[in-house]
């Protein structure tokens, strides 16, 4: 069973490996043509965000001395924008992976992760960087069989940043730190470009050749949601997302 | 006694060809050489290990060049990770309890002197004896390998406590492939050391040659008797207990993992198991275990010292009894392992009372080594000097045992430094300290000559002093609270410590450094030492009656007979203050003063 | 024989390694309960894991309560396939919340071999209930049913204890508990559970504990709901709260002294309550015969 | 025969050796003894009301395995320097009484006295486990997981909802898997990463593992007891002494074992109170 799996997700890999390749050489000119904007908002009243006691580990507890950290599940701007929110082209693109050069990276600051969501391109390099001075164990749970394999590493305070990268698509997958309970985030892992909201709820998909395509906005608790959006040479397609708090 | 030096042939030819001779060799000697080897490698990679984690122990974030090479996933940049750090713990631990203390006093030197010891030609079951070692040795490697498969070692110490060694990578890295690796490991180690031992028990029963009733048998003889028929009960509780352990791992069983488990916030796919269960199972093994390493050392102490002394021991029945109350009592006292493990309090006290009565034959072994010493004439050289160490090591060690025989003290000690220090001066060194005993001692009739007094004296004295600079602080630290299998001390009450793990660990990587010595003499020795000649020490006990090297059949085709005890000593005789055990010179015998 | 051995050797070799690598390529993988049998849920699965260790000795695989000790234990084991149960909040005939099952569980029966099991975790008791009512099809077709209302509990008075004896009287309690609670009463020796199964009445001057647990509610419940599959029948009916609490009281009298009954035992002495007499007509029980007060025991 | 210890400049050489061995061996007898009688390092002022006794054994099984260490390691030096240098014309002589006397030796003085030593510790021992928690300690449940713990108290309703773990999500802090919107038990239920606890008033402890086994131990608390996935646990103590106190793990529980630690606040009455209020507010 397992084995199957691991085949099927090699395999994948194999394919979006080669196409990519091949995309990367017809990228080159699309690059730039066209984006994507719009904002993602949140209608109602959003949950009342539990602040963390980080009293365990006292380096934690000092780097939010004053203002505790919140919860980030749910978090809204003050003009009802939404953060932390994936939008990605679900259908009709064609290419392979695209901006696969520029690494994104996901730090541990403050024994939080920022950002809270990464959104990743399928083998983009993601840098994990630990800024704290305490020891982090960066641990993804991706789900058995999505073709992406899990590991636990620890980083001492000062130790090198590592780069990692992976293999298939899959929205998104839970990264933890088992040494700080609290320590919760997610990896996005889409194929093709994609961009994340901003605390206002605005966000940016660039690199996107002319078409009209399907886009997948992902919310960690409130779930999905998909809109239709086309895109001319130099006049960029918009698309706007709302969540309704739960 | 039935008469075997009537039918002194030996059940095989001498094996020509190299294989035969050296690799697959049925001969016991080669066998027990083989044993000795393998703890040597063990011994060495063990001592790294410790070396590396002393060095992350004193200095928590340096990084140790040369690291990265060794795991890049491990230490990254040469700084070490909690759980690289964890993994060669568990290393560390498994390596040095199963592959050094259990095969080297007991498997090396009983395979090799055990069968001349008892005036034999060999083993009863030399195919058994080969087999066991080379399924030690195929244990060996398994557990060894599972530093390059999936993502390194197990985590979970060399006790595999479940269900953090039962619910497979979830639980952190080296919980899948590498704790696999390690239960597996450990069963196929214990398929040798059951063959070993049956065929220890049939040599001493069965093989004894004409006049040798057990009570002439040599105390090391008895040692490796007594061992073997710990080894073969407690060895056979471990080897299902792997199994199972295998099973809860790839069939999805659940004999160790309790229901209703979170990891990760994953709901485990368990239930029924009980996390105990593994504790009861391991510790029934754990504890005679620590008489599996250092009986055999008991053995070979009073051997050295007696020729050394020139005198038997006090009494030699008290000593033969008093060790076989020690592997007795050893199965009666596991749970003192388990005091706060949540087991019911009531046995805990249960368990306490046999523990304390430990200290009896303990105390009784110790005054008669210390009781025999008085009005003899004490030889002082390096095989002497390691044993009379080890007896001030066993005292050491011995008395840290009144505190954690205690349920009440327990609450205090339990899992703190205060126990490493325990058992490494009273298990480890001790049984160590013994080893090199016998290493100095019966080199001359291994090899046929002498190692070099010098420098077994000089590793010596660094042995013994860094020995006790390494182990006695832990003792301190423990009684301060300070926690073990931790990779670095974040604790505030532990800062003030940390000066005291930087002392032992300069200790260790000093004291460590002394073994090369050691290494250094055997090799020479081995080509360039003085020749030896067959009884060096004036010993009386049979293997000093052959030639050194000892022929393929040891006694050249014609079984000895004895005469006499063990241990002739201070009489006036044709060949000094001593009669060996085969001569037939009558004399006053030296009786037993009991 | 060297043939042989070489044989026997390499084949022990090749196993080793083979099992090693064997396992060494699932390890860790495949860590989890082999896959549910039937339409089991999750919780179900983990009750099944928990039923096998620690019940099916005396409650049997099956759940019929012919475990391999069930020979050996009076009173006999519960049969789950009938799910039929003593303790309930919920009224007689109806089956119990899971919560009553979890609190039995918990709770254990005292006088009898079903232990207390607290030291299991709830989580793991809702796991076990969850499996128990695998065993039979009433929990698929039926509701549990709606549990009972106990009032709060009244101050006890002299008045209460008398009245609590009228209703003992009334409601024959003393044909199967006796007079005096002894678990004499005329019928006491006929009685069977419903498996046809001797089984005594309860004899409250043994203990101050009772099977469905100890509290005023607790015998309340009893009254009220009856303990389905014995003798003890449902009073729901025949006896309104108010009398039910005056039952509770006079009954805490007949019970040996101890911390629950203190008050109950004070206002009997004063009283100097007599046992009933069933003969007598309803309104004087108080010219009956001397012998044996309840307290001399 | 060849005579190896005939020549005397070997046999002088191996007396000093030997007298030299026996030096140090007395030296590092008295040199291991000195932190222990000077109390270079020990164990933390007791802040418990079943400590003292624990201390009390401690100290007095400190007594009587230093003494044994001593005078063993001593007397064997002392007869390694004498015995050492005994020429090869020197008579053997036996210990006076032989084994006869030692064996009695160890079977009375060491033997019973160690016995006894146990026996009085088992008082020790009943004292934090045999005896059960007082009818009104207060209590708090210990949840230790992968790697902190956390603290569960039951709220004005004094009862704890039940724990659902397929509800557990350390993401959104929901450490119990609890159901508050199902649950009235568990709405009130107060959930903290440290264990507040008022000074003087017995705390019973129920110990619940999510994950693996985990252990409680505090120093000062003079308590150590192992999490046991499966089994809850209870136990019981009085802290006597306000002030913050570290909660580490010994029970190795995986890679972040070392950092699994939380803080025991014992505080007086009315301070307990207004925290309990700040950390209710804060569910």
């Amino acid at each position: 069973m397992k084995t199957r799996y691991k085949l099927a997700g090699m395999l994948t890999a194999l394919l979006l490996v080669v196409v990519g390749i091949f995309s990367l050489s017809s990228n080159v000119s699309a690059a730039g043509e066209g984006k994507i904007t719009g904002t993602v908002k949140l209608t109602g009243t959003p949950p009342h965000a539990k602040t963390i006691d980080m009293s365990k580990d006292p380096v934690c507890q000092k780097a939010h001395a004053g203002d505790p950290a919140k919860v980030e599940t749910v978090v809204a701007g003050a003009d009802g924008g939404l953060a932390n929110v994936v939008v990605y082209i679900s259908e009709g693109y064609s290419g392979g992976a695209t901006a696969a050069t520029n690494p994104v990276s996901i730090d541990q600051k403050g024994c939080m992760y920022q950002p809270h969501v990464v959104a990743v391109d399928v083998n983009q390099p993601m840098k994990v960087v630990n800024s704290d001075q305490t020891t982090h164990n960066i641990h993804p749970l991706p789900a058995p069989g999505a073709g992406n394999t899990g590991w636990n590493k620890s980083q001492p305070p000062g130790s090198a940043p590592f780069d990692v990268t992976w293999k298939a698509e899959e929205i998104a997958i839970p990264v933890k730190c088992n040494i700080h309970p609290w320590m919760h985030g997610y990896i996005a892992v889409v194929k093709g470009p994609y961009g994340t909201s901003d605390d206002k709820g605005s966000y940016t998909i660039d690199n996107v050749p002319p078409g009209s395509y399907t886009l997948t906005a992902w919310q960690e608790d409130l779930g999905k949601q998909t809109a239709k959006v086309t895109v001319a040479a130099g006049k960029p397609g918009t698309a706007d997302f709302t969540f309704k708090a739960k | 006694m039935h008469d075997m030096s009537a039918q002194a042939v030996h059940h095989h030819a001498p094996p020509t060809g190299f294989i035969r001779k050296y690799v697959f060799s049925l001969d016991h000697k080669v066998i027990g050489k083989q044993y000795y080897g393998l703890a040597l490698l063990a011994v060495f990679i063990g001592m790294v290990l410790s070396w590396l984690m002393r060095i992350h122990l004193g200095w928590t974030n340096a990084a140790i060049p040369g690291l990265q090479w060794l795991s890049s996933s491990g230490a990254p940049g040469g700084v070490m990770t909690p759980e690289y750090y964890l993994e060669l713990m568990t290393m560390h631990g498994t390596l040095m309890v199963f592959f050094v203390l259990t095969t080297a006093p007991f498997a090396a030197f009983g395979n090799y002197f055990l069968p001349i010891q008892v005036g034999a030609e060999d083993m009863p079951f030399p195919h058994f004896n080969m087999m066991s070692f080379w399924v030690t040795f195929v244990a060996f490697c398994v557990t060894v390998s599972s530093f390059f498969v999936g993502d390194g070692p197990p985590l979970a110490g060399w006790t595999s406590y479940a269900p953090l060694s039962a619910v497979g990578a979830v639980a952190g890295p080296g919980q899948g492939t590498g704790q696999v690796l390690w239960a597996a490991g450990i069963a196929i180690f214990c398929v040798g050391q059951l063959l070993g031992s049956l065929n220890f028990i049939s040599t001493t029963l069965d093989m004894r040659c004409k006049g040798m009733s057990l009570w002439r048998l040599p105390l090391t003889a008895w040692a490796w008797f007594i061992t073997s028929l710990m080894g073969l009960t407690a060895f056979a509780v471990l080897m299902p207990a792997c199994i199972l352990l295998i099973l809860d791992h790839v069939a999805g069983t659940s004999f160790f993992v309790a229901s209703n488990l979170v990891i990760n916030d994953q709901l485990q796919p368990h239930s029924g198991g009980s996390t105990l269960l593994w504790q009861h199972l391991f510790w029934f093994f754990g504890h005679p275990e620590v008489y599996i390493a250092i009986v055999p050392g008991m053995g070979v102490v009073s051997h050295v010292l007696i020729s050394a002394m020139r005198r038997p021991m006090l009494s030699h029945r008290v000593l033969i009894y008093s060790m076989l109350a020690l592997a007795f009592l050893s199965y009666m006292v596991y749970g003192h392992h388990m005091f706060v493990s949540g087991m019911n309090p009531i046995s805990s006290v249960a368990f306490s009372f046999p523990t304390l009565a430990i200290t009896i034959p303990s105390t009784i072994i110790v005054l008669i080594w210390i009781g025999s010493l008085y009005g003899s004439r004490l030889r002082i050289n390096s095989a002497s000097l390691f044993a009379l160490g080890f007896v001030s090591m066993f005292v050491s060690g011995g008395v840290s045992g009144f505190f954690l025989a205690q349920p009440s003290l327990d609450i205090m000690l339990h899992a703190t430094y205060f126990v490493v220090g325990h058992f490494h001066l009273v298990m480890a060194v001790a049984a160590i300290f013994g080893i090199f005993a016998g290493t100095y001692y019966w080199f001359p009739k291994v090899t046929g000559r002498m190692m070099n007094e010098t420098l077994g004296k000089v590793h010596f004295w660094f042995s013994f002093v860094g020995a006790y600079c390494i182990f006695m602080p832990f003792h301190y630290l423990g009684m301060a609270g300070n926690v073990r299998r931790y990779s670095a001390f974040v604790d505030d009450f532990m800062q003030p410590l940390i000066p005291v793990h930087k002392f032992i660990t300069i200790a260790a990587l000093v004291t460590g450094a002394a073994q090369f010595i050691f290494l250094y003499n055997l090799i020479y020795s081995r080509f360039k030492g003085a020749p030896a000649p067959q009884n060096p020490w004036e010993a009386t006990s049979l293997e000093w009656t052959i030639p050194s090297p000892p022929p393929f059949d040891n006694f050249g085709g014609k079984l000895p007979v004895v005469y006499h005890d063990p241990y002739q000593y201070g009489v006036e005789s044709s060949t000094g203050d001593y009669v060996m055990q085969d001569s037939p010179e009558k004399i006053q015998s030296v009786r037993d003063e009991a | 024989m060297r043939i042989a051995h070489n044989a026997i050797f390499l084949c022990g070799m090749v196993l080793s390694l083979g099992m090693t690598m064997a396992t060494a390529q699932n390890a860790g993988t495949s860590s989890g309960y082999p896959t549910p049998k039937g339409d089991f849920t999750p919780a179900e699965q983990r009750g099944h894991g928990l039923y096998l260790r620690y019940c099916f000795e005396c409650h049997g695989v099956a759940g019929d309560g012919e475990g391999d000790t069930a020979p050996f234990i009076d009173p006999k084991p519960r049969n789950f396939t009938l799910a039929v149960f003593k303790c309930r909040s919920t009224p007689t005939g109806t089956l119990p919340l899971d919560k009553d099952l979890e609190d039995t569980i918990e709770r254990g029966i005292v006088h009898s071999n079903m232990p207390s099991w607290r030291p299991l975790r709830q989580e793991d008791r809702a796991d076990l209930v969850a499996y128990i009512k695998t065993f039979s099809a009433r929990w698929k077709t039926e509701k549990p049913g709606e549990p009972i209302k106990i009032p709060a509990e009244p101050a006890v008075t002299a008045d209460r204890i008398k009245d609590g004896q009228a209703v003992f009287k009334r409601v024959e309690c003393w044909k199967c508990h006796g007079v005096e609670g002894r678990a004499n009463g005329p019928s006491a020796d006929t009685l069977t559970d419903d498996q046809g199964r001797p089984i005594k009445p309860f004899n409250f001057h043994d203990s101050d504990r009772f099977k469905c647990g100890s509290t005023d509610q607790d015998m309340y419940r009893d009254f009220m709901t009856g303990l389905d599959g014995t003798p003890m029948p449902s009073f729901a009916d025949n006896i309104k709260p108010d009398e039910a609490w005056d039952l509770v009281f006079y009954l805490r009298t007949l019970q040996p002294p101890a911390s629950v009954n203190k008050k109950e035992k004070e206002i009997a002495k004063q009283l100097g309550l007599k046992p009933i007499n069933p003969n007598a007509p309803a309104q004087s029980d108080s010219n009956q015969q001397q012998n044996n007060q309840p307290q001399s025991k | 025969m060849r005579r190896a210890f005939a020549a005397t400049s070997h046999f002088k050489g191996q007396i000093i050796m030997a007298k030299i061995f026996a030096v140090t061996i007395i030296l590092i007898a008295i040199g291991s003894a000195i932190p222990i009688l000077r109390h270079t390092w020990v164990a933390p002022p007791d802040i418990s009301t079943h400590g003292a006794q624990i201390d009390e054994q401690m100290s007095e099984t400190m007594a009587e395995a230093g003494i044994s260490f001593l005078a063993a390691q001593i007397i064997l030096a002392l007869f390694i320097w004498r015995y050492s240098s005994r020429r090869k014309d020197e008579k053997i002589r036996t210990f006076p009484g032989g084994a006869t006397g030692l064996v009695a030796a160890a079977v009375i003085l060491v033997g019973l006295e160690v016995m006894a030593l146990g026996a009085f510790g088992v008082k020790a021992w009943a004292k934090v486990y045999f005896t059960p928690p007082g009818p009104n300690a207060m209590p708090v449940q210990a949840q230790a997981g992968q790697f902190a713990f956390y603290f569960r108290y039951p709220g004005p309703d004094g009862k704890f909802g039940p724990i659902h773990p397929d509800k557990i999500d350390e993401g959104t802090q929901n450490f119990y898997g609890l159901d508050t919107s199902n649950d009235p038990d568990a709405k009130d239920d107060v959930v903290t990463a440290e264990l507040g606890v008022p000074v003087n008033r017995e705390i019973h402890l129920l110990m619940h593992s999510k994950d693996l086994g985990h252990s409680f131990y505090v120093r000062e608390l003079r308590v150590q007891q192992d999490f046991v996935p499966g089994l809850d646990v209870s136990l019981h103590f009085t802290a006597t002494k306000t002030g913050k106190y570290e909660i580490v793990c010994t029970q190795l529980c995986g890679l972040g074992h070392y950092n699994m630690k939380a803080y025991l606040d014992v505080m007086s009455q009315e301070d307990f109170d207004k925290w309990m209020k700040e950390q209710a507010a804060n569910q």
